[in-house]
C-alpha cells in the first residue's frame, strides 16, 4: 500500500525527519503481536484461517474507519457510524421480501441519508462535528430500535447478502476482500484524486483552501456523505454475516474507528491524513482482540491489557 | 470582448461593512497592464480588504469591479482567478502538510483520467520556480518544513500557475530580507515586461520608488489620493497616509550605560546558531542583522530558553539562566517580543488587557483570587503609555491592526517590568506611524535602562537608531558594527556569503 | 494436527462425533474439550455464568475454553469464529443476541461441532444440538402473576425495562404485559423506561417515575442490579409503604433484601447455574450420553429452567444460589 | 451566575454585538423546555420536587462537565471518565468495611490517580488526548469490573456516605447543593484565578503561553486531575445516592458531558470557555430527560427527540 502522502521526509537542509520511524512503528507493533501470538498460542494463531479470520472480524469496523479517515482529515469527526451502522442494517432488514438487492439498496440509502444529513447539519446548521454527529448517534440508535420495533429481523433467506456476510472467493472471505478493496480505494481517493487533495486541505488550512477556489462546504459534506457510504457497505457485510439485522449493533464502533484512524497517524485536527495508516491501525486492533480472546482473558483484564497497547503504541509514535 | 486599451482593473465606489466597522467607504482604483500600481496606507487603512474583495473572497457591500471591462462577479474566488487575478495574501495561504506542488495546484490540479497526474505537477512546478529563479525548493517537499520566505516563493508559484493577467501582492516583502525582495522585484519586473498588470502593498515607502509605476494611498478606507508618480517623496507619502505631518521616523539614540546586563556566551545550537556570544549593556540597543534564515530567531529563542541549546550560556545581571526554561528566563528579567506576532504573541480573541497581563499574572493576586479591576487598570495604562489605538482595552486584540497588536506584545513587558527586551521583527506589517511610535517606545525603554536586543530585516531602521548591530551568517555572528556609523553596504557585506548565488537553505 | 493428537483412534475423527452412533467412553483418552462463548462479562449475572462455567468445568474434568468478548454480536461471531478454529469437540454459545449468532452456530454445527445454545435463543433450532436456558417470558408471566395476586388486580404499575431492542428484554416485557391481561385491565402499566440494566440509570429512571406518577402500586424490574438503584430512589422519596418492587435473576443483594421484608417482595430465577449445567451437557453430548435419571439414551434438545417465584417464604431454601 | 467572560460585547461603534443572543439561548432553551412541561404535565413537571430531582440527577454528570470545561478549555477531552467513575466507586468500595470517610478517601484517591495518570501520559508520554484517555476508559473499567470481581459492593452500611447521597439540607438534596457549590467554585477558579487565566491560555494559544512563562505541560496536567477531583466527587455522591457500588455505572458519562461542555458554549478546539454555559447545558439535558421520561415515551421515540433537540439548540446558537 506504499507511503501516503508523496512529500519527502527531507527538511530544508537535507535531514532526514524522523517521520519515517513514526510510520514503521503500526507495523513493527503488528509484527511484535504476531510474533508473541505464535509464541503462546503456536499452531493456533499463525494459521491462515486464524488470520482471515481476524482480517474479517475487522473488515466491519475497518470499512468503516475508512470513511472516517476523510472525516478526520478534514478536521471533523463521526460519533454516529455505530447506530448509522444499526439503522442501516434495519433499513435493508425493512426491505428483506423483496431480496438481497433490495437489501442492499435500503442500507445503501439509510447510510447515506444519514450521512447526508450529517453533512447537512454541520455545513449549512454550522453544528460542530461533534454535536452533529452525537445527536445523530442517538437519533439513528432511536430509528433503528423504531423500525425494527425492537426487535431483530432474520435474514435467513436472503442468500446473495449472506454470501456477502460469509462467502469466500479464492479462499479469501468475502468482507476481508471488500475490506482491502475499500481501503485500496480510500488510498487512491486521498492521495492520487483532487478531492483527497481538497480534504487535506480543508482539514489543513481552510481559509487557503477558499483562496485557491475550493468551496470547503461542499468538501465536508461530502466526506460525511463518503463515510455514510462505508458505513452502508459495512452494514451488508455485517447483516450478511449474522444473517439477521438487530438495531442494536454497532455499539461504541465509532471509538474503535476513530481509535484505529488515530493511531495510524491522521491528526485529528486535520490537515493530515494516511489510509494506510488507518488499515494498520485496525489491523493492531483487530489482533490485540484476538489475540487476548485466544488467550482467554477475561473481560476485565482484555480491558486493561487492551489499553496499556494502545498507550504504549501511540506512545512510541510521539513526535521528537 | 475584453477593451485591450481600457485599463485591466477599474474599482468604483467600493464599500465594505464589517459588522460595526466599515472597512472601505467607497474606494476607486484603477489598474493597467504592464505597471505596477502600489498600494499603502496605515494599518487598518482597508488594503487587505480592498484586495479580497476583487480577488472574490469577501463580498462587497457596494460598488463594482470590472476587469477588462468586464463586470465581476463578487464573493466567488473561483470566478477571479479564472479571469485570471492572481493574489497573494498577507497571511500564508498554505496547507502545511500538503506537497509543494499540491499546494501550487491546489483548486486546479492537473488530471488524467479521474486521477492526479502528479508527474505533469511536478514538471510545471519545477518550471515555475526556475521562472521565479528559485530551484531551490523540491516540488515534493512538504510545505510546513519549508522557511517563510521559501513559502512566499511558493505562494507566488502558485499565483504564476494561473498565468494571471493581474497579480496581487499584500506585503510580499514582510517575510523576505532585503536580499530576496531585490529577487522579487525582478520577477515582478519580468512580469510586468509580459503585460501582467500588479498591484503591490506594502509598509515599506523605500519600495515604492524601486518597483512602483503609480502610487494610491488608503485611508481609513477612503481613496486620499491616487495615481501619485512613484517618485513623490517619502514625506509627502506619509502625510498622505497619516492625514498631518510626522515627526522624524527614527528617534535619537539615547546614551548607555556602563552595567552589563546580558551576556552570551558560546550558545550552539547546530546548524541554526554556532558559538554566539555578545553583551548587552543597561539602555543599550543592539541590533541583530542578517539574511532570513542566517539564525536570528533561533539565537533569540535559544536565550529566553524555548529551545534545548548544545552548549553555551545566558547570564542576566550576572546570574546564569537554566537552560529550557523561558519562566525562570522571564522571573530573571527577560522578556520577548516573538516573530508570529499572531501565532506566538497573542490570543486574537482576548482583550487587549488580557493579552497585555497574561505574564505578569500573579501581580494582581488577591488572596486566591486575581483582582480584575487592579489587572484592567494598570493593563489599561501601559497600553495607553503606548498610545494604542483605539484606546479601547477591553476589546479583542483581533479587531486592532498589527501595528497597535505589537504594542500590547510590548505593553506586557513593561507591565512586567523587564530588564532585557528581545525583540523579533517588532515592525514587521506595522505601517510608518505605528513604526515610529514602536521605535520611540523602544528608545524610551532603552532610556530607562532596558536592554534591547533586536532583530530586523530592515537595515534601514537598524542603523537608524541602534547603538550596535550584529551581523549574523549562517548561525554565526560574524560582524559588530557601529549603527550611527555604519551603512547598508557594511552589513549586507558581512550578511550575504561569498558563495550567495541562489537563496537556497 | 488432529491425526497426530490422537493416534490412538484414527478411525474417529472429531468431525463426525454428533452423527454417528453412541459410543461409551467417547473421546477416551483425553479429556472432552468444551469451548464456551459469552458476551461481556460486565454484569453480575454474566459472572456468574462464567463462574459457574468454570466451576462445573473443574469439577466434571473438562478442558474449557472460556471467552468473553464486548456486548456486541459481531465481535462475538468473531470470536465464535475463533473457537471453531480451536476445534472444540463442544461449542457452547451464551449470545449477546440470538439471531445475530445464529449464521456461525449453524457453521459449527455444519462442520461436526455439537453446539449448546445456552439462554438467548438462536433464530433456527438447526443451529444447535441443545437449548438450555431460563424463561425470560415465563419471568415477565410470573410477575405478573405475582403482581396482580397481591394487588387483587387492582393498581397502577411501573416497569423498568432492560436494554431495549435485545430478547431478554422484549420477552421479559411481553410475559409481563400478557400476564396482566387476567386483570382486565384492573392492573395499569402506567410508565415503562428501559434502565439498561444498569444500577444507576434504574435509579434515574425510579426517581423520574416517581416524580411522573403520585400512585404507584408495584414496580416490575427486569433485573435485580437494576432493582437497587430503583430501591433507593423509592427509598429515598419515602414511599416505600406506598409500593412494592420485584426483580429478576436472583442476586445476593436481592435475596438478602427478600428475606428481609418489605419493599422487595419478590425476584424470579434466571439462574446462572445454566451455564454449569451446559457444560455437563457439553460433555455428555461428547461422550454421547444421556441424562442419567431419563430413559432416553441421549441429551434432549430442548431444557427449559422454571422461572421460579422467590419471596420472603421460599427465599431460605435458593438463597445459596445467589450471585 | 453572571456573564463569564470580561470582555464587554459592544463593538466599535457602540452597537450590542450578536454574542448575547447565543449565550441567551441555553436559558432561552431551558425556559421552553419549561413551559412545554408545565403544559403537558401540569402539576407534577413545575413542582420544586421535580426541578430539584432534575438537579440532583444533572449532579453526577454535571459536576464532572465542570471539571470537563477546564480540559476542554486546553483543547483537550477526557473520555474516560465514566469508567474512572465506576472505578473510583470501586476503590472507595474496597474501603467500604473501613467506613464512610474511608470510602471517599479511596474514590477519591482513584480517581485522582487515573486524572493523573490520563495527564501524564498526555503531557510526557505525547499521546494525544483523545486516545490516551480512551486508552484510560477501557483500563478503567477493566479496573472496575477486576476490582469487584464483577459484583456491585453494598454500602447499606455506611450512613455518612448515605447522606452525602440522599440526604437533604434545608430541603435541597445534598447532591444537588453540591453540584451547584462545585459549579460556583469553578466559575471562580476559570474566571478569578490565575490557574483560570492559564488553562484558557493554553488553550487558545499554546506557544504564545509558553512565551508568556507558563508552563502549558503542568497546566495541562492540573486540569486533568482537577477532572479526577470532579469524577471522584461524582462518585461519592452516586454511591451514596445508589448505597452501592457498582463497576457497570458511568457508562457513556463522558460523552453526557462534553456534550452539555459543548452546547453550554466551550469550544472544542480549545481557548474558549464558560462555565455558567456548562451549568446550563447540563441542566437543558438534565430537563430533556426528565421530560421524555414523565411523557413516558418509548426509548426510541426518547433518542430521535433529544438528538433533534441538541441539533436544534446549537444550530440556534451557531454564529451569524
Ligand atoms: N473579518 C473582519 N471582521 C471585522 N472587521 C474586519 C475584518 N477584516 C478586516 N476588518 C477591519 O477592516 C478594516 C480594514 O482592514 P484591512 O485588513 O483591510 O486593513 P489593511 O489596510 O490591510 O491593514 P494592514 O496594513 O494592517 O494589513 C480594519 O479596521 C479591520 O479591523
Ligand atoms: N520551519 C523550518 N524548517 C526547517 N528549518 C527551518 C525552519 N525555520 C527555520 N529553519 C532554519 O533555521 C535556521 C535559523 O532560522 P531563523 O528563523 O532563526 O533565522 P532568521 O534569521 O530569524 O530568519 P527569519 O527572518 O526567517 O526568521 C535557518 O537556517 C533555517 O533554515
Ligand atoms: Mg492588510
Ligand atoms: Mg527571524
Amino acid at each position: 500500500m506504499a507511503v501516503d502522502t508523496d512529500t519527502t521526509a527531507v527538511d530544508a537542509r537535507g535531514r532526514l525527519r524522523q517521520v519515517p520511524v513514526q510510520e514503521l512503528v503500526l507495523p513493527i507493533v503488528i509484527i511484535a503481536l504476531i510474533i508473541v501470538g505464535v509464541i503462546i498460542r503456536p499452531g493456533v494463531f499463525l494459521t491462515s484461517d486464524n488470520l482471515l479470520n481476524v482480517l474479517t472480524q475487522a473488515s466491519i469496523t475497518g470499512i468503516i474507519a475508512i470513511g472516517m479517515t476523510f472525516v478526520i482529515a478534514t478536521g471533523g469527526i463521526d460519533l454516529s457510524v455505530g447506530s448509522a451502522l444499526a439503522a442501516a442494517s434495519i433499513a435493508g432488514g425493512l426491505l428483506m421480501p423483496y431480496g438481497s438487492w433490495m437489501f442492499m439498496i435500503g442500507a445503501l440509502a439509510m447510510a447515506l441519508l444519514i450521512g447526508a444529513i450529517n453533512g447537512a447539519a454541520i455545513v449549512w446548521g454550522k453544528v460542530v462535528p461533534f454535536i452533529a454527529t452525537l445527536a445523530m448517534l442517538t437519533i439513528a440508535r432511536g430509528l433503528a430500535l423504531w423500525m425494527a420495533e425492537r426487535t431483530p429481523i432474520s435474514l435467513i433467506e436472503l442468500d446473495i447478502l449472506q454470501w456477502f456476510g460469509s462467502g469466500r472467493v479464492l479462499g479469501i472471505p468475502v468482507p476481508a476482500l471488500i475490506f482491502v478493496i475499500v481501503a485500496v480505494v480510500g488510498w487512491v481517493v486521498l492521495n492520487r484524486t483532487t478531492f483527497g487533495r481538497r480534504a487535506v486541505a480543508v482539514g489543513g488550512n481552510r481559509s487557503a483552501a477558499r483562496i485557491a477556489g475550493i468551496r470547503p462546504g461542499r468538501v465536508i459534506f461530502a466526506v460525511y456523505v463518503l463515510t455514510g457510504l462505508c458505513v452502508g457497505i459495512s452494514a451488508i457485510l455485517l447483516s450478511g454475516r449474522l444473517a439477521s439485522a438487530s438495531p442494536v449493533v454497532g455499539n461504541l464502533v465509532e471509538l474503535d474507528a476513530i481509535a484505529a484512524v488515530v493511531i495510524g497517524g491522521t491528526a485529528l485536527t486535520g490537515g493530515k491524513a494516511t489510509v494506510t495508516g488507518t488499515f494498520f491501525g485496525v489491523i493492531t486492533f483487530g489482533l490485540i482482540f484476538n489475540l487476548l480472546n485466544l488467550l482467554n482473558m477475561p473481560t476485565e483484564i482484555q480491558g486493561v491489557v487492551k489499553g496499556l497497547l494502545i498507550l504504549v503504541a501511540v506512545a512510541l509514535q510521539r513526535r521528537d | 470582448m475584453s477593451d485591450a486599451s481600457g485599463p485591466l482593473l477599474e474599482v468604483r465606489g467600493l464599500v465594505k461593512d464589517y459588522p460595526g466597522v466599515r472597512a472601505l467607504g467607497g474606494v476607486d482604483l484603477t489598474v493597467t497592464s504592464g505597471q505596477v500600481h502600489c498600494l499603502i496606507g496605515q494599518n487598518g487603512a482597508g488594503k487587505s480588504t480592498l484586495i479580497k474583495c476583487v480577488s472574490g473572497l469577501v463580498e462587497p457591500t457596494a460598488g463594482e469591479v470590472r476587469f477588462e471591462g468586464d463586470l465581476l462577479p463578487v464573493g466567488d474566488p473561483n470566478a477571479s482567478i479564472a479571469r485570471g487575478i492572481a493574489t497573494i495574501y498577507q497571511e500564508l495561504d498554505l496547507v502545511p502538510h500538503l506537497s509543494v506542488a499540491n499546494n501550487v495546484f491546489l483548486g486546479h490540479e492537473h488530471k488524467r483520467g479521474p486521477l492526479l497526474n502528479r508527474a505533469a505537477m511536478h514538471r510545471e512546478t519545477k518550471a515555475l520556480f526556475a521562472r521565479l529563479g528559485d530551484e531551490g525548493i523540491s516540488p515534493t517537499a512538504e510545505v510546513s518544513t519549508l522557511r517563510p520566505a521559501q513559502q512566499q516563493v511558493v505562494s507566488m508559484a502558485r499565483a504564476l500557475s494561473h498565468s494571471a493577467k493581474l497579480l496581487i501582492l499584500d506585503e510580499p516583502s514582510a517575510v523576505l530580507d532585503d536580499v530576496e525582495v531585490e529577487a522579487l522585484f525582478g520577477v515582478v519586473r519580468r512580469l510586468t515586461a509580459e503585460g501582467v498588470g500588479v498591484i503591490w502593498i506594502s509598509h515599506r515607502l523605500g519600495e515604492v520608488g524601486q518597483l512602483g509605476d503609480v502610487v494610491t494611498v488608503l485611508k481609513e478606507g477612503r481613496t486620499v489620493a491616487t495615481e501619485l508618480p512613484p517618485d513623490t517623496p517619502v514625506d509627502t507619502l506619509i502625510r498622505h497616509m497619516v492625514g498631518g505631518r510626522m515627526e522624524a521616523l527614527f528617534p535619537d539614540r539615547g546614551p548607555s550605560r556602563d552595567t552589563t546586563v546580558l551576556e552570551v556566551r558560546g550558545l550552539t545550537r547546530t546548524p541554526d546558531v554556532v558559538d554566539a556570544s555578545f553583551t548587552l549593556r543597561e539602555g543599550e540597543i543592539l541590533g541583530l542583522a542578517g539574511l532570513v534564515g542566517s539564525g536570528r530567531t533561533e539565537l533569540l529563542r535559544l536565550i529566553y530558553g524555548l529551545d534545548p541549546v548544545q552548549s553555551g550560556e545566558v547570564e542576566v545581571g550576572g546570574r546564569r539562566l537554566p537552560p529550557g526554561r523561558p519562566d525562570l528566563a522571564i522571573r530573571a528579567g527577560l522578556g520577548l517580543a516573538p516573530e508570529e506576532r499572531k501565532s506566538e504573541g497573542l490570543w486574537l480573541d482576548w482583550s487587549m488587557v488580557r493579552n497585555t497581563s497574561i505574564a505578569d499574572l500573579s501581580r494582581f493576586r488577591r488572596g486566591p483570587f486575581t483582582d480584575l479591576a487592579s489587572e484592567r487598570r494598570d493593563a489599561a495604562r501601559h497600553l495607553r503609555s503606548l498610545n494604542t489605538q483605539p484606546d479601547a482595552p477591553e476589546r479583542a486584540a483581533r479587531l486592532f491592526s498589527g501595528g497597535n497588536q505589537q504594542k500590547a506584545v510590548l505593553a506586557r513587558w513593561l507591565l512586567r517590568s523587564c530588564r532585557v527586551l528581545l525583540l523579533d521583527e517588532p515592525t514587521r506589517g506595522v505601517d510608518v506611524g505605528a513604526r515610529s511610535e514602536i521605535y520611540r517606545v523602544i528608545a524610551d525603554l532603552a532610556a530607562n535602562g532596558i536592554g534591547i536586543v533586536m532583530v530586523s530585516s530592515e537595515l534601514a531602521e537598524l542603523l537608524g537608531f541602534c547603538h550596535r548591530v550584529l551581523v549574523m551568517r549562517e548561525g554565526h555572528i560574524v560582524d559588530e558594527l557601529d549603527g550611527a556609523t555604519s551603512t547598508e553596504e557594511d552589513v549586507l557585506q558581512s550578511a550575504v556569503p561569498v558563495h550567495h548565488t541562489t537563496k537556497a537553505g | 494436527t488432529e491425526e497426530a493428537q490422537q493416534p490412538e483412534q484414527p478411525q474417529e475423527p472429531a468431525g463426525q462425533q454428533n452423527t454417528q452412533a453412541q459410543q461409551p467412553g467417547g473421546v477416551s483418552g483425553r479429556p472432552v474439550k468444551v469451548a464456551f462463548s459469552a458476551p461481556g462479562a460486565d454484569h453480575g449475572w454474566l459472572k456468574a455464568i462464567t463462574d459457574n462455567a468454570r466451576t462445573a468445568a473443574d469439577k466434571l474434568e473438562v478442558e474449557l475454553i472460556l471467552t468473553e468478548g464486548t456486548n456486541d454480536s459481531a465481535a462475538q461471531v468473531s470470536q465464535v469464529e475463533s473457537l471453531i478454529s480451536q476445534k472444540p469437540d463442544v461449542l457452547v454459545i451464551l449470545p449477546h443476541e440470538g439471531g445475530p449468532l445464529t449464521p456461525v452456530a449453524q457453521k459449527a454445527m455444519q462442520s461436526g461441532i455439537p453446539v449448546v445454545n445456552v439462554d438467548r435463543e438462536f433464530s433456527t433450532p438447526a443451529a444447535y444440538r441443545t437449548w438450555i436456558g431460563g424463561d425470560n417470558y415465563g419471568i415477565g408471566k410470573s410477575a405478573a402473576d405475582l403482581i396482580a395476586n397481591e394487588l387483587n388486580c387492582q393498581g397502577n404499575v411501573v416497569e423498568i425495562q432492560g436494554v431495549a431492542g435485545i430478547s431478554v428484554t422484549e420477552q421479559r416485557t411481553k410475559g409481563f404485559t400478557d400476564g396482566i391481561k387476567r386483570c382486565n385491565g384492573g392492573i395499569k402499566i402506567v410508565a415503562s423506561q428501559p434502565g439498561d440494566f444498569l444500577p444507576d440509570k434504574g435509579l434515574q429512571v425510579m426517581e423520574t417515575m416517581l416524580q411522573g406518577q403520585k400512585d404507584i402500586k408495584a414496580v416490575y424490574t427486569h433485573d435485580d442490579d437494576m432493582a437497587m438503584g430503583a430501591v433507593q430512589a423509592i427509598r429515598a422519596a419515602n414511599r416505600e409503604d406506598e409500593m412494592f418492587i420485584t426483580g429478576a435473576g436472583g442476586s445476593k443483594d436481592a435475596m438478602n433484601l427478600i428475606a428481609e421484608g418489605g419493599l422487595y417482595r419478590a425476584t424470579f430465577l434466571y439462574n446462572p447455574s445454566m451455564s454449569g449445567s451446559a457444560v455437563s451437557l457439553a460433555k455428555l453430548i461428547a461422550e454421547r450420553k444421556g441424562l442419567s435419571e431419563l430413559v432416553e439414551p441421549e441429551v434432549p434438545s430442548y431444557i427449559e429452567l422454571p422461572a421460579t417465584t422467590v419471596t420472603k417464604d421460599n427465599v431460605a431454601s435458593v438463597q445459596q444460589l445467589g450471585y
